[in-house]
Parts: C-alpha cells; sequence; structure tokens
C-alpha cells in the first residue's frame, strides 16, 4: 500500500483536478450548441422563403426596443461576473447586491420578450400560427427565455439561501460559479440570436 | 474548490468593467452598422462585419466571463467540440437546403 | 441430469442441423431467386437507367461477396484451429502489430476507393433528365399515382403508359404525404413532396407491363398503393394518346350505362371524379381543390388496374374487381377517401355498365 | 463494513430515507449497480413487448393477402416495433451494463452523480410507461385526413391496437403530423420519445463525468478497459445528438398541438427538414446503439482466447473514429429524397469511410482469437456470433453507400435484413454475450452454460432464417412497412421462412429466460474469478458489495488483474504467478471486510419524485385543451419543482463526510458524495 501510494503521486495528474459539478456543466453546455444550433438553423431556412402568408418576422422587428434589451441581458453577465467575484472576496453583501442586480436585469429581458411578442401578435398580427418562419422565430426566442427563466430562478434561490443563511457557503460558492457559467452562455446565445436573427435578417426578395 | 489554482490570473471588478464597456461599444457599433445598412446598401459586406463582431462579443465573454481562458484545457475542449460541430452540421444542412452556398 | 442428457441429445442435433439447415436455405435461396416470378424484382432491368444500376449492384456484389468469404471463412478457420483442446500450449500473449493494422486500414480503403468510382459516376449520369426527355408529371395521393402528360393535355391514374426507347422524365409532387414513386425494372426510387419537385428518369427498352409500388410510407394504405408502367411502341404510344385524347362517350339512351351515369351523378362522386364528355355535355366536373382530386375517369375503362393498382386481383375479372371496390372501398382499402356508399347490387351493375363504356 | 451515516439533514422537506433493502431501498437507491439491474429488468420486459410486436408483424405477413392484423394495427405494431427496440431496449440496456459496469471497471465506487443517475433512470421509466399508456388513453386509429376531411375506416378496424402511434419510429412529416395522424396516438410518441431522451442526455453527461474525473490511480485513458472507452464515446455521441432530436421533436409537439407550422407543406413548410434533423440524430443513434457491444465483445473475446485484444489502441481509435464520421453521413438515409447530387455523392463517399474503422475493429477481433486457446463458452459464443454476423450487415451495409445501388434498395426489405444484421446480429448479439459474461458479477452464480448453449445455437438459428431472406425480399421487390403483399407478388415463401425463423428466436429468448431464472438460485457459485478474467472489476467478490471495492484498487497496467495472476515466460506465453491464488484470496478478504469505513451515496426520494412529476406534463401538453390537461400542466410542474427544491436543499454531504473527505483525498479518490 505505501509502495502504490508514493506511485500514485506520479499519477495524480491524470485527474483533471476538475470538480465534477463544473465539469459536467460545461459538458452540458457544449452540447446546448447543438440545441440552439438546430433553431437557428430552422429559422435561418424559413426566414428567407418566399410565398408565406404575411408578415415575415423581419417585417415586423422593432430593432432599437430589442437593442436594448439584449444590452440589458448583455450587462446582466457584467454583474454576474460581478457577483463571482465578490464571494471570492468573502463580500457576502456584493455577492447579494449583484445576485440581485443579475436577476433584475434578466427579469428587464424577460419582460422585454414578453411586450415583444405580444407586441408583434397584437400589432404586428405575427403569431405562431402565421407561417413556418413566424413559428420557427417564436420557437427560438422561446426557447431562449425558457433558458434566461431558468436562470433567473436559479440566481433568485441562490440569492434566498444567502438571505436565510446570512451566507453563501464555500459549497453554495461553487453552485453560484455553476449558475454563472449557465447565465453566460445564455447570454453569448443571445450574442448570436440578436445579429444572426435580428441584425442580419431580412425578407425574401418579392415581399415586402 | 474555491481556491482553484486558476482562480489567480481573474481578472479585477475594475477589468470585469472594462471588459462590459468594450462589449457595450460593440453592440453600438452593431446596431450603427444595420443602421447604416438600411439607409444605404453595404453591398452584402454588412453580413462579414455583424459577424465578426458577434463572435468577437462571444469571445470575449467566454474567455473572461466564463473564465475560460483561465481554466483547465479539458473545459475548453469540451466547448470547442460543441461549438465546431454545431457550425458544421448545421453549415451542412444550410448547405444542402441552399440557404448558404458555396463560392458565390 | 435430465438436463445432462437432453443435452447431450440436443446439443449436436441443433449444432449440425443449424449449420446444414443454413447452407441448404442459402442453396435454395440462389435457385429460388431464378425460379421465383417476382414482378417487382430489381434483377430483371429492362432498360437503360435500371440496367447502369443493376451493373454497378453486381460490381460490388462480386467485391462484397469475396471479403464475405475471406472474413467468415477467416473466423471459421480461426474457431477451428484454435479451439480449446487437451495438451494445447498457453497461447503467446501478442498486444497487436503496427504493420498488420495499417494493411488492414488501406487494403479496405482502396477497395472502398475502386466502389467508389461508379458510385459518384452513376449519381451524376443517372439524376438529370436528359434534353429530349419526354415530360411526364407524376403526383402522389393517398393511395394512388395520379399522371399527368403537359405536351398531350392527358391525364391518366395508376397506369403510366410510355413509349419504348424514349426517355421519360417524371416532374413529381405530392397532394398529401410523402410518397416514393418506384417500377424496380426501370430505375431506382425518389420521393414524391409536398410542396416541392422531384424528379426521376424512366426509360424501357421493349413493349411490356412493369410493377410499381409506392417505397415511401404514407399511411394506413402504404402497402395498397401500387403502380403499373405499359411501355409501348412509338406508334402504339401516338394511338394511345390520340385515344386519351378524345371526349368520352355518351351512354346509349336507356342502357344500364345511363342509368349507372346518373347513379355516378347523384350519388355526388362528381364531387372528386372527372368525365369529360366534352364542352357540349354535363356530367363534368373540374375541381378545384387538388386534395379532392380522385382519378379523372374520363377514359378509366382503358387502364387494367384502378384503385392504386391493386385492383383486379390475380384471376379476378375486371368487373369484378371494380364490383369489390365499389360496394365497400375503405374495406379494400383501409382509410381511403372514396367513402363505403352503400350502393345496392342494381346501382353497383349499373356503374360498371357505364364505367365499362370509359374507354 | 459499511458505514451508515446518521443523517440529521436540516433543511429537507422529506427525512431522508433509510432503507437498505426492500422496496423503499430500490425506489430511493442511489447506488449504481442497483439502478443498472432496474435498468436491466425494465429493458428485458421492453425487449419481451417489442418482441411481441415482432411477432404479430411476422404472423401478418408470413401468407399473402394475410389478415391477421388490420392496416391500422400493423402500422402501429411495426412502429411501436422500431421505438420500442431502439428506445426502450437495446439504449437502456446499454445504459444498464454501463451504470453497473463503468464505475466498477475503472476503480470507483459510483457514478459522478449518484443521484442525476437514479434521475435517468426514473425518467426512462415514466417515460416508457407513459409512451405505452398510449393503450389506455389514446383514440383508436383515426384516419388520415385535413382540416375538415377525413379518409374513411372500417368500424371493424378501429381496435385497441390500432390505436398506438403509427406513423413509424422516424416519424416521417407530415405523415405523422397534426393532418394525416390525427387523434393523440403520435403526440404520445412524440412526447414519450423526448422524455427518453432527456434521460439520455443526464445519463451521458453523467457518464462523461464519470469516466474523466473518477478512474482508479493508475488507470490513464489508453489503460481503460475497451467497454469503458465505448461507454464514453457513445457518452459523446449522445451528448451532442440529442439536442437535435430534442428541438425536432418540439417542433412536432408545436405542429401538433399549438398549430405551428413546421411541416405544414400546404403552409411552405418543408417536410425534409424533419428528415435531415431525424437522421442527424438517427445516424448517431445507431452507432449508440452497437459501440456498447463492439465494447462488451472487445472485453470477452480476449478472456476466452486467453490472449490480450489485439491493437487495443487500433480498436479504441477505430471506435472514436466511427463515432465522429457517424455525424457526418446522415444523409445516406435520404438519397431517394431528391437531394442534389453532390450531396448525394458526397454523403455516399463519406458513408464508404465508416466501413474503414469498422473493418479494422473486425480485424483486430479476428487477430485476438488467433492463436488463442479458444474456450467456447456462451457469451464466447454470442461474441464470435456477433462477429460473423456483424461482418454481413457491415457488408450490405456498404451497398447502400453505393448511392445508383440504394435507390433500388432503399425502403425495401433489404434494409431491414441490414439493419437486423447489425442490430441483432450485432447489439442483441453483443448485449446477451455480456449477460452471460457478467451475470455472475451481478448474483455470484453462472447461468447454465448447457441452456446457454441451446439458447444460443436456437437464436442463431432463428435469427438467419428469419432476417437472411430478407435480403432476397427486398431485392425482389417487397417494399418496407407493407401489411400486405399480393399472392402473385412472389414473396410467400421467404415470409413463411421469416415468420418460423422469428418463433425460433422466440424459443431462443424463453430458453434464456429459464436459464436467468433458474440460475439465480441454482446456479453454480462462481467465485471471485470465474472467467479467468482480465479487468478491475472482477478484483471484488461476486455479487458485488454494496461499496464496490473494500479498498481503492491501483492499476498499474492495462489488463491489469490479468498481470497480477499472470507473468510471461520468455516465449510470450503466460504462466500463473506463483503468488496468484494468494493474491485472489486477499482481494475476496479485503472485498469482504473493507479494512477503513466507507460511505457511499445516501439514497434519496427526489430522483423519482422529480421523474414522476414528467409524465403528468406529458399527460398535460396532450390534452392542454381541456381543463384536466392545464391542471396536470401545473402539477407536473409543481411536483418537479418542489422536487428539484427538496433536491437543492438536501445537503450534499453528511457532516462527518467532510473529515473524510479530507482524508481520502490522499488516496486519489472522488468519493461520490459530491453530488448535483
Amino acid at each position: 500500500m505505501e509502495a502504490a501510494a508514493a506511485m500514485d503521486h506520479h499519477d495524480q495528474h491524470e485527474s483533471t483536478g476538475i470538480d465534477h459539478r463544473k465539469l459536467g456543466m460545461w459538458v452540458f453546455l457544449s452540447s446546448e450548441f447543438l440545441f440552439f444550433g438546430a433553431l437557428i438553423t430552422n429559422y435561418l431556412l424559413y426566414q428567407g422563403q418566399p410565398g408565406f402568408a404575411r408578415p415575415y418576422p423581419a417585417e415586423i422587428y422593432d430593432i432599437p426596443f430589442t437593442s436594448f434589451s439584449s444590452f440589458a441581458l448583455l450587462m446582466s453577465s457584467l454583474t454576474m461576473v460581478l457577483a463571482h467575484n465578490a464571494l471570492a472576496r468573502h463580500d457576502q453583501h456584493a455577492t447579494r447586491t449583484w445576485l440581485l442586480a443579475t436577476a433584475m436585469l434578466g427579469s428587464v429581458f424577460l419582460g422585454g420578450q414578453v411586450f415583444e411578442f405580444t407586441e408583434f401578435v397584437t400589432v404586428g398580427g405575427m403569431k405562431l400560427t402565421t407561417n413556418p418562419a413566424a413559428s420557427a422565430f417564436y420557437l427560438l426566442t422561446g426557447f431562449h427565455g425558457f433558458h434566461v427563466l431558468l436562470g433567473v430562478l436559479m440566481l433568485l434561490t441562490l440569492y434566498g439561501i444567502s438571505r436565510r443563511q446570512g451566507e453563501l457557503s464555500e459549497a453554495s460558492g461553487l453552485n453560484l460559479e455553476l449558475v454563472g457559467l449557465y447565465w453566460h452562455f445564455v447570454d453569448i446565445i443571445w450574442i448570436v440570436i440578436f445579429t444572426v436573427v435580428y441584425l442580419l435578417a431580412g425578407v425574401p426578395a418579392g415581399v415586402g | 474548490m474555491a481556491t482553484h489554482p486558476g482562480e489567480h490570473h481573474h481578472p479585477t471588478p475594475l477589468q470585469y468593467v472594462k471588459i462590459a464597456i468594450l462589449l457595450a461599444v460593440l453592440t453600438i457599433i452593431e446596431v450603427a452598422l444595420f443602421y447604416v445598412n438600411e439607409a444605404a446598401d453595404m453591398g452584402g459586406w454588412d453580413a462579414p462585419l455583424l459577424i465578426i463582431l458577434a463572435l468577437f462579443k462571444f469571445v470575449i465573454v467566454v474567455g473572461w466571463y466564463m473564465h475560460l481562458r483561465f481554466e483547465d484545457s479539458t473545459l475548453s475542449k469540451f466547448f470547442t467540440a460543441g461549438f465546431i460541430l454545431a457550425l458544421i452540421l448545421y453549415a451542412i444542412v444550410l448547405l444542402a437546403f441552399g440557404v448558404i452556398a458555396l463560392g458565390s | 441430469m435430465i438436463w445432462r442428457h437432453l443435452g447431450r441429445l440436443i446439443r449436436p442435433l441443433i449444432r449440425w442441423g443449424s449449420l446444414v439447415a443454413l447452407t441448404v436455405f442459402s442453396l435454395a435461396a440462389c435457385s429460388l431467386v431464378e425460379i421465383e416470378d417476382a414482378p417487382l424484382t430489381t434483377f430483371e432491368p429492362a432498360g437503360p437507367f435500371a440496367e447502369r444500376i443493376d451493373a454497378v449492384f453486381w460490381q460490388v456484389f462480386w467485391i462484397a461477396v469475396v471479403i464475405f468469404v475471406v472474413v467468415e471463412g477467416g473466423i471459421l478457420l480461426i474457431v477451428l484451429l484454435f479451439r480449446d483442446r487437451e495438451g494445447r500450449k498457453e497461447p503467446r500473449q501478442i498486444h497487436g502489430n503496427n504493420k498488420l493494422e495499417i494493411t488492414w486500414t488501406i487494403i479496405p480503403a482502396l477497395i472502398l476507393t475502386v466502389i467508389a468510382v461508379p458510385t459518384i459516376q452513376g449519381v451524376f449520369d443517372l439524376t438529370e433528365c436528359g434534353d429530349d426527355a419526354m415530360p411526364v408529371e407524376i403526383i402522389g395521393h393517398q393511395w394512388w399515382f395520379e399522371y399527368r402528360y403537359p405536351d398531350h393535355g392527358i391525364e391518366s391514374a395508376s397506369v403510366l403508359a410510355m413509349p419504348i426507347d424514349q426517355e421519360v422524365c417524371a416532374y413529381m409532387t405530392s397532394a398529401d404525404v410523402l410518397h416514393n414513386y418506384w417500377v424496380p425494372h426501370l430505375m431506382g426510387k425518389r420521393y414524391l413532396v409536398p410542396g416541392q419537385e422531384t424528379t426521376l428518369r424512366l426509360q424501357a427498352d421493349d413493349p411490356a407491363e412493369y410493377w410499381g409500388h409506392c417505397a415511401e410510407f404514407c399511411g394506413l394504405s402504404h402497402s395498397l398503393m401500387r403502380a403499373r408502367v405499359v411501355s409501348m411502341t412509338q406508334t402504339d404510344f401516338d394511338a394511345w394518346v390520340a385515344a386519351q385524347q378524345q371526349y368520352a362517350v355518351p351512354p346509349a339512351p336507356e342502357s344500364p350505362a345511363e342509368a349507372g351515369l346518373k347513379v355516378f351523378q347523384e350519388q355526388g362522386c362528381t364531387q372528386c371524379h372527372t368525365v369529360d364528355y366534352g364542352p357540349d355535355h354535363q356530367g363534368t366536373n373540374l375541381v378545384a381543390d387538388e386534395f379532392f382530386n380522385g382519378p379523372n375517369l374520363t377514359h378509366f375503362a382503358s387502364r387494367n388496374v384502378f384503385a392504386g393498382a391493386i385492383l383486379p386481383r390475380e384471376g379476378q375479372s375486371w368487373s369484378d374487381g371494380l364490383r369489390e371496390w365499389l360496394a365497400n372501398p375503405p374495406k379494400v382499402k383501409p382509410g381511403s377517401f372514396m367513402p363505403n356508399l352503400d350502393l345496392t347490387h342494381q346501382e353497383i351493375e349499373d356503374l360498371v355498365a357505364w364505367l365499362d363504356t370509359l374507354k | 463494513m459499511t458505514a451508515t451515516a446518521e443523517r440529521r439533514p436540516a433543511t429537507t422537506i422529506f427525512r431522508r430515507p433509510r432503507s437498505t433493502t426492500g422496496f423503499w431501498a430500490w425506489i430511493t437507491t442511489a447506488d449504481h449497480k442497483k439502478i443498472g439491474i432496474m435498468y436491466g429488468y425494465a429493458s428485458f420486459v421492453f425487449f419481451l413487448v417489442g418482441g411481441l410486436e415482432a411477432l404479430l408483424l411476422r404472423i401478418q405477413l408470413s401468407s399473402a393477402d394475410n389478415t391477421f392484423l388490420t392496416a391500422a394495427e400493423y402500422n402501429a405494431a411495426f412502429t411501436m416495433h422500431g421505438t420500442t427496440m431502439v428506445f426502450l431496449f437495446v439504449m437502456p440496456i446499454s445504459a444498464a451494463f454501463i451504470n453497473y459496469l463503468l464505475p466498477l471497471m475503472i476503480g470507483a465506487r459510483d457514478v459522478a452523480f449518484p443521484r442525476m443517475n437514479a434521475l435517468s433512470w426514473w425518467i426512462f421509466l415514466f417515460a416508457g410507461i407513459f409512451l405505452y399508456s398510449v393503450l389506455i388513453f389514446s383514440d383508436p386509429a383515426a384516419p388520415a385526413g385535413v382540416e375538415g376531411v377525413s379518409g374513411n375506416l372500417d368500424p371493424a378496424d378501429n381496435t385497441v391496437l390500432g390505436g398506438m402511434p403509427d406513423g413509424g419510429w422516424f416519424g416521417y412529416q407530415p405523415n405523422a403530423g397534426p393532418f394525416y395522424s390525427p387523434g393523440t396516438a403520435m403526440d404520445y410518441w412524440a412526447l414519450g420519445v423526448q422524455f427518453l431522451g432527456l434521460a439520455s442526455l443526464i445519463s451521458s453527461v453523467n457518464f462523461i463525468v464519470t469516466i474523466f474525473n473518477m478512474r482508479a490511480l493508475g488507470m490513464r485513458l489508453l489503460r481503460m478497459p475497451v467497454f469503458v472507452w465505448m461507454s464514453l464515446v457513445v457518452a459523446l455521441l449522445l451528448l451532442f445528438s440529442l439536442p437535435i432530436i430534442a428541438i425536432a421533436l418540439f417542433m412536432v409537439t408545436f405542429d401538433r398541438q399549438f398549430g405551428s407550422l413546421f411541416f405544414v407543406a400546404e403552409a411552405g413548410g418543408d417536410p425534409i427538414l424533419w428528415q435531415h434533423l431525424f437522421w442527424l440524430f438517427g445516424h448517431p443513434e445507431v452507432y449508440i446503439l452497437i459501440l456498447p457491444a463492439m465494447g462488451i465483445v472487445s472485453e470477452v473475446l480476449p478472456v476466452f482466447s486467453k490472449k490480450p485484444l489485439f491493437g487495443y489502441a487500433a480498436v479504441v481509435f477505430a471506435g472514436a473514429a466511427i463515432a465522429f464520421l457517424g455525424f457526418g453521413v446522415w444523409a445516406h438515409h435520404m438519397f431517394a429524397s431528391g437531394i442534389s447530387p453532390v450531396a448525394q455523392a458526397a454523403f455516399g463517399l463519406s458513408t464508404m469511410t465508416i466501413a474503414v474503422p469498422t473493418g479494422v475493429k473486425i480485424f483486430n477481433w479476428m487477430g485476438t482469437m488467433w492463436g488463442g486457446r479458444l474456450k467456447f463458452t456462451t457469451p464466447m459464443l454470442f461474441a464470435i456470433g456477433f462477429v460473423a454476423m456483424f461482418v454481413i450487415g457491415g457488408l450490405s451495409g456498404v451497398t447502400h453507400a453505393v448511392v445508383p445501388s440504394d435507390w433500388q434498395q432503399t425502403d425495401t426489405y433489404y434494409i431491414v435484413a441490414h439493419f437486423h444484421y447489425v442490430l441483432f446480429g450485432g447489439s442483441v448479439f453483443g448485449i446477451f454475450a455480456g449477460l452471460y459474461y457478467w451475470f455472475p458479477k451481478m448474483t455470484g452464480r453462472l447461468l447454465n452454460e448447457r441452456l446457454g448453449k441451446l439458447n444460443f445455437w436456437t437464436m442463431f438459428t432463428g435469427f438467419n432464417l428469419t432476417f437472411a431472406p430478407m435480403h432476397w425480399l427486398g431485392l425482389q421487390g417487397m417494399v418496407r412497412r407493407t401489411a400486405y403483399y399480393p399472392p402473385e407478388a412472389g414473396f410467400d415463401f421467404w415470409n413463411l421462412v421469416a415468420t418460423v425463423g422469428s418463433f425460433i428466436i422466440a424459443a431462443g429468448v424463453l430458453i434464456f429466460m429459464f436459464n436467468w431464472w433458474r440460475s439465480k438460485k441454482h446456479g453454480d457459485p462462481s467465485g471471485i474469478d470465474p472467467w479467468d478474467a482480465r479487468t478491475v472489476e472482477w478484483t471484488t467478490p461476486n455479487p458485488t458489495p454494496e461499496y464496490n471495492f473494500g479498498v481503492a484498487p491501483t492499476v498499474t497496467s492495462l489488463d491489469d488483474f490479468w498481470y497480477k495472476k499472470y507473468e510471461e515466460d520468455s516465449e510470450g506465453r503466460p504462466v500463473r504467478r506463483p503468488e496468484a491464488e494468494e493474491t485472489l484470496t486477499d482481494m475476496m478478504e479485503t472485498g469482504t471486510n473493507p479494512p477503513h469505513p466507507i460511505h457511499l451515496p445516501a439514497p434519496s426520494y427526489y430522483p423519482i419524485l422529480l421523474a414522476a412529476g414528467i409524465p403528468l406534463v406529458g399527460w398535460g401538453i396532450i390534452y392542454h385543451t381541456s381543463l384536466v390537461g392545464k391542471l396536470l400542466i401545473l402539477i407536473g410542474v409543481l411536483v418537479v419543482a418542489s422536487a428539484s427544491f427538496g433536491w437543492s436543499m438536501e445537503p450534499l454531504e453528511e457532516p462527518h463526510d467532510e473529515h473524510d473527505h479530507s482524508e481520502s483525498s490522499g488516496d486519489g479518490y472522488s468519493l461520490p458524495e459530491v453530488d448535483a
């Protein structure tokens, strides 16, 4: 056993040295690319096809509004990373503040999405059932919104725990890191969606 | 766990804020590009520019906010594997549908 | 105890019995495949495109046979040579051999390269229709094929007539779900996709009748969606076209056929079916909605099969097949869009008499 | 011995479960072995269900124009046969093997996330039950039609069996969409497969982390048993392919339930998009089904050849190559769909390349047997059967890559023959090899060898009689998925042969079940090392103790266990070490009486509770237009949410674990108390 233990030390480099949950989260996130990739592909395929019932999503976008809510989500990544940083400095108060700020910014984004969907349906006249491009738009942004919603719930849970226990323990610190990874990921997916789906979208020739 | 060797290299809050400002500026450029293209057609040049800008933002968030730059390479291998695989597979699908075309 | 005895009895019986049975069946398979009359067989190409595919198939097949014999023979040899026997030495512990690994990576790769050449040539040679091909539109319906000849202004169903030695370019689409048009004697298969157009090349060498089948699962009666292709000389085809371009001849007054026409009109059959008696005569109804479109019956009696080429059955007369169909279509073809109209015996007889006039 | 911790959780909904035996122990377990066993039994039940469906199909096809089944029943039977065998048998029984063996083979005490593991299993089980609940809740076969117009069905054709999903396991659109498959059957299919995918996705993350993080000391990646490698590859395939089918199934569910138009051709939807998405998942799925069996065979062949696996690294890399290439070949399922000639040529070529690594594997297996001392035990027979049959499936597979040939063959029985040679002659034979080989690990007893050989030869004969004739049938033009063929088509004889064969297979399965049932109680005791095995899982007593290993193993080479027993003489022949018997006795001793206290993943109620909410949501979505449906969604979401909450409140580590942890990290162990 002693000999084995001595030899063990030489083999230590094999272990990845990464916590199970952190590795698991990254592994999971890597598969999410395929998830959102399928949704974006789906949208790209349909948004440019002529002959659908109007309107196409790109006809009724409100770019200034979406830019604003995108900006909120982008800045929530900053508050998220500041929360993580505050916890690393053992500044529990700041951690709580930044957590709440992140959840708030996430909620702003979600609220924006609810508003946008409502506008599109009532004013723009584009429903899920209008045409395949509209279906694809709602499915894509809807699933992204669902991810944000889960993120907000997780952030609020962390905030709740922190309030109730007076602090976030070291174990919760890892939880915070994991929620952060998830949150940033949702943000980078939106960076792609904002560019590809909103800014680069057009309507097929002959429409509009 | 919190005392991971990589933690030392993490940026400071100030650096995080600077990064956020950079991200904000990039976003403003993106939206501006969109309107420039609306006003005067850029002849298809908007697409590559916007994609490059988005990728730039993407890399910044992943690298610094998600600390991927400072992590064990196993994690970045997984992450890039998923990203590249998705990119290739869906590019082929879009090619098959003629949504994107090679050499045109 | 009993297991031991039973085992001793059964084991050799099963082991050798199964090997013998397999050998016998393989031999039987080889012989029977020639003898048996299979109207959908892929082994009897009757036109240049199917022949081209057949040639590729056999090329690959013989390569596969050689590989099969070598590998399976190798496994059998190993099993016989190295089975554990009394007094056998312990085996040498060999972990691998890089040269061998490289060899059996490169050799299959080379074989595949050989196969790849006819594959790719075949794809490019056989996909695009030729310039002087005769266009035919094929529309898939649940569960029958509709044919339109845009150059001749003809519509038909279930039976595709085509001249020999003339390429036919089928422009295909579907009115409902996916279908897949397949006439093995003439060509491989191709989907019919709703909202899209696919093309398929068909060509026959000799006058004959070929079977076809819808090959993509298309709902309840997928198995009852068959097709027929009749190839004929150019002269016969021209005559056929000329006949098909005629209006139908109105039935004689007071004949059973006229009663049949009346049943046809009164039962609402005209909702889906067209019979074109020409502009001067009533009893025609062209239906706007693609989905309601049943087969055009103007020259119904000129087709030897109907109802998705499943009737008449083997040994059944044309009129008996029609009687079976009219009595209860959903029973013959589950899910059929032609409903059971609870026709009386007399009504059916009249309809048969009338339909028989639609040459 | 097993130190069961005194549990005093501060904040949970339930007290932690305490049962270590009996019903509640199984319900709340987080033990990978128990979960593996449950996976195994459940998937075997589904195997029987899927087998019965297959027999129904075979009876119907035994003669021309047979009326044993109605068209609706036939379509439902083949749909559910495919769905069941793929998602409810081969995948979960592979999960059973991976669950049971993976930690043992890498010298770990459990998987990385034991409770997540339990969650996967319960989601799988509930999803399977959900899928088959269609028999109770679904309306009988509704004929096809568009809004306001539907086809006509003879009233006699409205049967319960015919009310099962009938759009094919491939669910091609628009036939499986809202207009052409009205009713709820295909909703059960879409959601059921969705949930099964969720279970597999969770498993895959779990297995990947386990393999990356929990290997025994000294077990480098290239010292892992091939089965572990194949598990890793399968987990990666699942990880990257499941999200695609998830989206595709969401699209179908939205089309069917909420009126979106993704695949509605009348509104501009594209049915071919479904095929791309389905096969983007579906082709990797094929390798998900076969690679675990390849792993099993790679373990069994060396043991009974008394030789190491020939070209270990080549076999591993070939497996990885198959997986990687497997992502780039999906459109070969669509050569007839009208994709461009360039795409057809490209996918034909990429498909051919897969034959190369597959060939490498087969040759290496032959190389393993070459010069060995082959003992024809039942696992070995199944393993050799696997190799021999897989060659046939592989060769017919290459003919599909030859695009023009494929235009003739696709959608015929030739394809059915091909993939059954791969999935039955391949996967199922591999699975049976594994069942015979590792049965002692689970029970401490051996399966009866005589019955085993009878089992093999019956299944082998039945298998070939059933599926070999299908090659001929397909080339003679028999189209797939057809309930009827006319007498003049000339298909009768070979179909009858196939039907007879299928009943011989069924007999083989019955023999197996009898053997299992009998040997569990009366089989010969196996001892610690019944097969003279090579890998780490056999260094611990049989049946496996709850804590797996008395002392965490340390690995110094590939086939570590073997080299504890044997050394090589100057000729390279194995010579049993003089101390081998002593080593084994020691292993038995430390395995039975661990020298140090061991703590194990604590059982929990939350996995089963969380999983129970999921089918509720499923039923709710299907009936969402009614009040009951809305309530079900609400209840389901509440169950999931409260279970997640309780789960996250359940302490990760018991109070005294902190202490143990710092100690145990010294010997490199990541004890599984770190849970999520």
